[in-house]
């Protein structure tokens, strides 16, 4: 016979306002196998929690319900409670007596009633309990960072100065994301490059950090502190363990028409090229698209310039495998494509770009060498327009939320033209001048007040080509929906900020959750901004949601700090509420009959199957087996089992019966 | 089905498989099973209209399984229980020949490939008189139905002919079984019974290949094969997949689409 | 030596009728839906036509299929517990065949033999049987081989005989019981000399002493494991048998009240014998079928004198994968040992 | 004067969602209808069409099955793996003949505590209009002899 302990809290009159607490705790006291039954102001407090341990001792108590606010909220605190008066923490229970039942119902019986039936059920579930162990898992103490932006080569950092192993993921043949693309930052306008080249070099040389560039994210198996991630390292069809990065080969390549992605598509490139100056690693890649030896067998200039013979024009893609403990993913974003928005005229005139592309015509290393010109024709322009929230906040055609940091890049163009074409006129179209952040309303202000940028308040409707101008029409709100009509020379959008095309993929990949932007979801949006739901796995950066670089930067700091906590110890504590599949006695050894139905319900991979031999080492059966480390304790499997043979750990088949048992 | 005592005595004097699965003459002019595992106990096979038992559940019955290599005489259902066992790991792709009826003798088939193909040829599994039954049932109101089920289960001995006449009911240790907790009472009295052929049914749909082997072995006549078609068409209308298609494994209720359409849930 | 009336349609009504007023219900044979199923019925006419047998057997009768044994609450610091009373309601079983009527016998030596069931007697003593001579039989019926015959009075209260012309019946009125029916409508029972009656032709099938006589020398023949590779190991023969008898013994409960219930249990299911320590005397479906064969036919003489079947041939009839039980007796009796 | 009758209602709810939006009705101070009894699982996909029929064989009237919305769930997958089970189970039971307005299948995330007060409300106004759970009622005991 059990022997249980019931402890009733008041919580202040929060509970015994509507429901009484004594007669809960003396109808709880008659039922079979409880010896003990109280109640007390505050279960939750010093004292409290002493009554609860004493009753363990006194009574020798091998289960406790504790009836007060949500276990959400307390059930931890009662089950180390529990444990340090010698009781297992999982043979404590917390009934729900306060946000499931005094607070949402009046005072009388009824409430009442409930009440005692809450108590009740849990009563038969404890009887049921049993002593379960944390689960301990070694950790691989290398952590994988997907993505080398700045958030990408921030984390990276941090864990390595942490004294961990980091091996940094990029798609690209460089690392430094969009940020190396920038040409100077907001609020100070410092120069982007100036400021984030440094740190590429520094995670390039960083004894601790692995790079890998060019490379992809293909598998990931396993859980935390134990993942097994497939890497597909992209052939470069140059050697990069003999190429110097000369530059010879980039020079020499006879096919120069290649728009350069690099640039936006405003300037052009090699077949053979490193995406810009300062690339992190300096090494070429061969575009086999466009190069003319992949499209028709001739041509081999770069092999016949490369000075240390690094050409490998049949190097193929290959996979590396690598033991992971931890994942940062830092994927970044994309912007809109502008195409979404034809009354805009974008594709069809070349002086309609996007935020991106200003970027490289307003850098000193960009395609104009930091002169302001259309791409059209070259000319400076005199008029240009700035369109904010170009499919931000915008439910018909773009997508609802606010990118967040367009107001302030679109005041920094403003400012960089009027800072380059003296006497230009500058323009901005906005809904709405969204700059909270340190020094951001300081700066949009200067752009209005100092360098006389015209904000007008009001959305554009049409913009079309007349006279080798482009007249851009739409109303001032400020003014009483008064239209407005602009010549301009150049107009610039302030695209949304997306998610990566990919991101959904790789969430799969993954095993993490995404909004339905496809945005990675954060574990919880207030107190788990940095974790994903799947242990192992965080996230720094606009693979988020929209951020700007200090934000990013915060955030990756923040990430690498989760990985150098986990990396702290040597094993991983994790709690018991795993599935389970039985072992019986020969001649069954197990209930589970090998039909593997369970394992594609397993939201985790986590069902394994095992092979129970004889002596002479035959095979006698094969059954599932459920890996510890990889289950998340959903209960899926369980209830897919037709024979029962898998159970879950603290919500089993005996314990939910039970409790169904004693409604 | 001249040629079926050669070819069987063939099959088993070559070494080809070491038992075969099929029928013989029953009591009352009945068909029965019959395990031959030689050629003289195959000299008595027949395979006729009279044949129309589902042989599946002796694949994975151990003591037949213990002889070695299978051949078993086959209709479709049959041959979809064939399949539905290799994908629910039972039996191994290779290690049964299945024999189908082709004119006067059987056609081999040895794969689960060739038994694919085979299947994809044949006609509808289920009886114009159990359609139509089922659909008298599906007209009825809630009532109605609840009145008509709890009249025929209250015949229930719990005896287990259905489950074990079931090919697909190969568990060791049946839900029926398990006694902690007591998922399902032992009696076969009123909740007993509601309950034993609501998971059965349960633990068909999407499994269940429709031959209706449980309710021709109801010793009282409980009409237990309409559940397991229903719970089976369920999964076909609402999921579009089918047991015993394929023998890689494509069980409804362990898979989902993000997009399967429901009107119920608010 | 008992007594011969003859019973005419007419009188056998309102024979009905008096059993009724006497407060017994009648159980018979009833048509439903083509099943042949034991029924509560008011009329003779209720009473199916030209049936060879019911499906289940009369067993439930006096040992029904669930039933409870006591019943308990938890207090505090007490069980409250309670005994069942049987619902032992006076019960005339009219028309079952001579097989199943003296299968009763076999009941009762298992109900009997040590301690007294309570619940067997108490339904037992309130029962009545009015068998009924076959004119039929099928190739599942043996009766012929294992005692009995188409015609045997034993188990019996009374035993009809139809009469040639269909207008009646020839009845035996054998023990008190059958007296005490007879009490209630005297004059329906009218003297007579015994009128030619053509019983079924069931031909023996096999030596049965010789056949129980040789059983424990066939322990370890492969007849066992041959006939039973075709068994499902369901339970279908043992719940419609007559004379099977096993049960479980179920609790049913909660954390503050429960009960007890007996129900069918089969030999055949693989679990029967399952120890708690996961090892299985019977783990094959060979042994569990010799079990059954040597049950009825060498275990039950030893220990009673008597057998533990009837040859009524419903397990036969009732299996989904025809085991014929007679075929394989008399392939038992024939095999060399 | 006949007493208004008061369904006994059960509530499995997953832990992450229904729960924790059953949490927040509670802050919110949203009073509902005292007649649910919450069963907490880790997830809709830990619940055993069982536990359902066990429900109303313990005497419920009415039954809530609800977890996160799809595309919400904790484990990701395991609610979109319990929608499937709720749509064939259903269907069986009304093909046996149970009358399924008396089990109510929902979404309600954390975030939605007035839709938990309401869900609760309505279900208990219908099952108190379809009244006692005759039909399950009646089978205890049935078929003892």
């Amino acid at each position: 016979m059990s022997r249980i302990g019931i402890f009733i809290c008041h919580c202040g009159e929060n509970i015994s306002a509507t429901v009484d607490c004594a007669r809960v705790a003396e109808e709880s006291g008659r039922l079979p196998g409880v010896v003990h039954s109280v109640d007390y102001k505050y279960m939750c407090s010093d004292p409290g929690q002493r009554m609860i341990q004493e009753a363990i001792r006194e009574h020798r108590l091998d289960g406790v319900v504790v009836a007060a606010c949500s276990p959400r909220m307390h059930e931890a605190t009662f089950r180390r409670t529990v444990s340090e008066a010698g009781l297992n923490p999982y043979q404590c229970e917390v009934a729900n007596l306060r946000e499931h039942c005094s607070w949402v119902h009046e005072k009388g019986e009824s409430t009442t009633q409930k009440a005692i039936d809450l108590v009740r059920l849990l009563v038969e579930k404890v009887k049921r309990n049993k002593p379960l162990l944390p689960i301990q898992v070694p950790i691989t103490k290398t952590a994988l960072v997907v993505g080398g932006g700045v958030a990408g080569i921030q984390a990276a950092i941090d864990i390595a100065n942490a004294g961990h192993k980091v091996v940094l993921v990029e798609k690209s043949p460089s690392i430094g994301g969009h940020m190396s693309q920038l040409s100077e930052t907001f609020p100070t306008l410092d120069c982007s490059q100036c400021i984030l080249t440094p740190r590429m070099v520094e995670a390039a040389q960083h004894p601790n950090i692995e790079l890998m560039t060019y490379s992809e994210v293909e598998k990931v198996e396993g859980f935390i502190g134990n993942f097994k991630v497939t890497v597909r390292k992209k052939a470069r069809k140059v050697d990069e363990k003999l190429c110097t990065g000369c530059g010879l080969c980039t020079q020499k390549c006879p096919n120069k028409k290649i728009p350069d992605a690099f640039n936006e598509g405003l300037g052009k490139r090699g077949a053979i090229y490193v995406p810009f100056p300062q690339a992190v690693p300096n090494k070429p890649v061969i575009d086999t698209v466009n190069c003319t030896f992949f499209k028709t067998g001739k041509c081999k200039v770069c092999e016949k310039v490369c000075p240390t013979n690094a050409i490998r024009f049949e190097q193929e893609d290959s996979h590396v495998t690598l033991d992971i403990g931890a994942i940062v993913l830092a994927t970044g974003f994309q912007l809109m494509k502008t195409e979404a928005f034809p009354e805009y005229g974008y594709g069809q005139h070349k002086d309609i770009i996007d935020g991106m592309q200003f970027e490289r015509l307003a850098s000193a290393s960009g395609p104009t060498l930091g002169a302001i010109q259309r791409p059209s024709d070259g000319k400076e322009p005199g008029t240009i327009v700035f369109i904010a929230c170009s499919g931000s906040r915008d439910r018909a055609k773009g997508v609802p939320y606010c990118s967040k940091i367009c107001c302030m890049y679109t005041a920094k163009h403003a400012m960089l033209y009027k800072h380059k074409v003296h006497g230009g006129k500058a323009y901005v179209f906005y809904m709405d001048i969204r700059a909270a952040g340190k020094a951001y309303d300081e700066f949009t202000r200067r752009a209005i007040e100092e360098d006389e940028v015209s904000y007008i308040r009001g959305r554009v409707s049409r913009i079309y080509e007349e006279d080798g101008q482009l007249v851009v029409k739409g109303v001032d709100t400020l003014l009483g929906g008064m239209p407005v009509e602009i010549k301009a020379d150049m107009v610039v959008l302030a695209t949304a900020v997306q998610a990566q095309e990919d991101s959904r993929a790789l969430a799969q990949t993954l095993h993490v959750s995404y909004d339905s932007y496809g945005f990675f979801a954060e574990a919880h949006p207030k107190l788990r901004p940095v974790e994903t739901n799947t242990a192992g796995i965080f996230l720094a950066g606009a693979c988020q949601a929209p951020r700007d670089i200090p934000e990013t930067v915060a955030q990756a700091s923040g990430a690498a700090a989760k990985v150098a906590g986990l990396f702290s110890k040597d094993e991983l504590t994790r709690e018991p509420i795993v599935a389970v599949v039985n072992r019986q006695a020969p001649p069954l050894f197990s209930t589970c009959v090998g039909c593997f139905l369970c394992q594609s319900a397993c939201p985790y991979s986590a069902i394994e199957s095992e092979e129970i031999k004889n002596r002479a080492g035959e095979v006698i059966r094969t059954v599932a087996r459920v890996n510890p480390g990889l289950c998340q304790g959903c209960g899926t499997c369980v209830a897919t089992c037709r024979t029962k043979a898998i159970d879950l750990q603290g919500y089993s088949n005996e314990q939910l019966f039970a409790e169904v048992m004693a409604l | 089905m001249a040629d079926l005592v050669s070819q069987a005595k063939e099959l088993l004097d070559s070494g080809a498989v070491q038992v075969i699965i099929g029928y013989a003459a029953g009591t009352n002019g009945t068909r029965r099973p019959h395990v031959a595992r030689s050629a003289a106990q195959a000299a008595c096979l027949v395979f006729d209209e009279g044949c129309v038992q589902n042989l599946a559940s002796y694949l994975v019955k151990p003591e037949v399984k213990r002889f070695g290599k299978a051949a078993i005489l086959a209709r479709t259902a049959t041959a979809r229980a064939a399949l539905q066992l290799m994908a629910e790991r039972q039996i191994a792709d290779g290690s049964v020949r299945i024999l189908v009826e082709a004119g006067d003798s059987v056609a081999v088939l040895d794969s689960a490939e060739a038994l694919e193909a085979h299947l994809a040829l044949q006609a509808e599994g289920i009886s114009a008189k159990d359609r139509e039954l089922l659909e008298r049932l599906r007209a009825m109101t809630h009532a109605e139905r609840w009145a008509f089920w709890q009249k025929e289960l209250a015949r229930c001995v719990k005896c287990y002919a259905c489950r074990n006449s079931c090919p697909m009911c190969y568990c060791e240790r049946c839900t029926m079984d398990c006694n902690r907790p007591q998922w399902v009472p032992v009696p076969s009295h009123a909740v007993g019974n509601l309950e034993y052929h609501t998971v059965r049914a349960m633990h068909l749909a999407g499994r269940c290949v429709e031959c209706g082997e449980c309710g021709r072995a109801c010793p009282v006549g409980i009409p237990v094969h309409l559940m397991t078609f229903h719970a089976e068409d369920s999964v076909r209308r609402q999921f579009g997949s089918e047991a015993g298609r394929t023998a890689k494994l494509d069980y409804a209720l362990s898979t989902f689409k993000p997009d399967d359409k429901e009107t119920f849930i608010r | 030596m008992a007594e011969t009336y003859t019973i005419s349609n007419e009188a056998l009504d309102r024979l009905f009728q008096a059993m009724a007023q006497d407060g017994r219900r009648i159980l018979a044979p009833v048509d439903a839906d083509g099943r042949i199923e034991l029924q509560l019925v008011a009329r003779p006419a209720d009473v199916a036509q030209g049936y060879l047998q019911t499906i289940l057997s009369a067993k439930e009768t006096v040992f029904p299929k669930v039933e409870r044994l006591l019943s308990y609450e938890l207090e505090p610091s007490k069980v409250d517990l309670k005994d069942a009373t049987p619902q032992a309601l006076p019960t005339v079983l009219f028309g079952i065949r001579p097989c199943e009527a003296s299968a009763f016998a076999a009941l009762d030596a298992v109900f009997n033999w040590d301690t007294r069931d309570a619940f067997f007697n108490a339904r037992w003593q309130n029962l009545a049987v009015i068998g009924m001579a076959c004119t039929q039989s099928d190739a599942a019926c043996f009766c012929t081989s294992v005692g009995g015959a188409p015609d045997s009075t034993k188990g019996s209260d009374i035993l009809l005989k139809p009469l040639a012309d269909a207008s009646g019946y020839q009845a035996e009125v054998l023990t008190d019981k059958g007296r005490a029916i007879q009490a209630l409508v005297p004059e329906c029972f009218l003297s007579s000399e015994p009128s030619p009656f053509s019983p079924a032709v069931v031909e023996s099938a096999f030596d049965q002493p010789a056949l129980t006589a040789k059983l424990p020398g066939l322990f370890d023949n492969e007849l066992w494991v041959d006939q039973s590779l075709r068994c499902i190991g369901c339970g279908a023969c043992a719940f419609v048998c007559p004379t099977c008898v096993c049960f479980d013994i179920q609790e049913e409960a909660d954390a503050k009240k429960g009960e007890r219930l007996r129900c069918w249990d089969s030999c055949g299911f693989s679990m029967f014998t399952l120890h708690a320590s996961g090892h299985n005397p019977r783990e094959k479906q060979s042994q569990r079928w010799r079990q059954r064969v040597y049950h009825k036919f060498s275990y039950y003489p030893q220990r009673y004198g008597m057998l533990g079947c009837v040859g009524c041939g419903k397990c036969t009839r009732a299996c989904p994968v025809d085991m014929n039980l007679k075929e394989h007796l008399k392939d038992a009796a024939e095999v060399q040992a | 004067m006949n007493e208004r009758f008061e369904p006994k209602i059960t509530a499995f709810v997953c832990n992450w969602c229904t729960y924790a939006g059953a949490d927040l009705t509670g802050t919110s101070r949203i009073k509902y209808a005292s007649n649910v009894r919450i069963i907490r699982v880790p997830c809709t996909g830990r619940i055993d069409f069982m536990l359902i029929l066990k429900a109303f064989e313990r005497g419920s009237d009415g039954v809530i099955v609800s977890g996160c919305h799809p595309n919400d769930c904790h484990y990701t997958s395991g609610n979109y793996h319990a929608r499937r089970r709720w749509m064939v189970f259903k269907e069986q039971l009304e093909f046996m003949g149970v009358d399924t307005d008396r089990i109510t299948f929902s979404w309600v995330s954390a975030a939605e505590g007035a839709k938990w007060a309401e869900l609760v409300n309505d279900v208990t106004a219908k099952i108190r209009a379809l009244g006692p759970h005759e039909a399950f009622h009646a089978l205890a005991g049935q078929g003892i002899n």
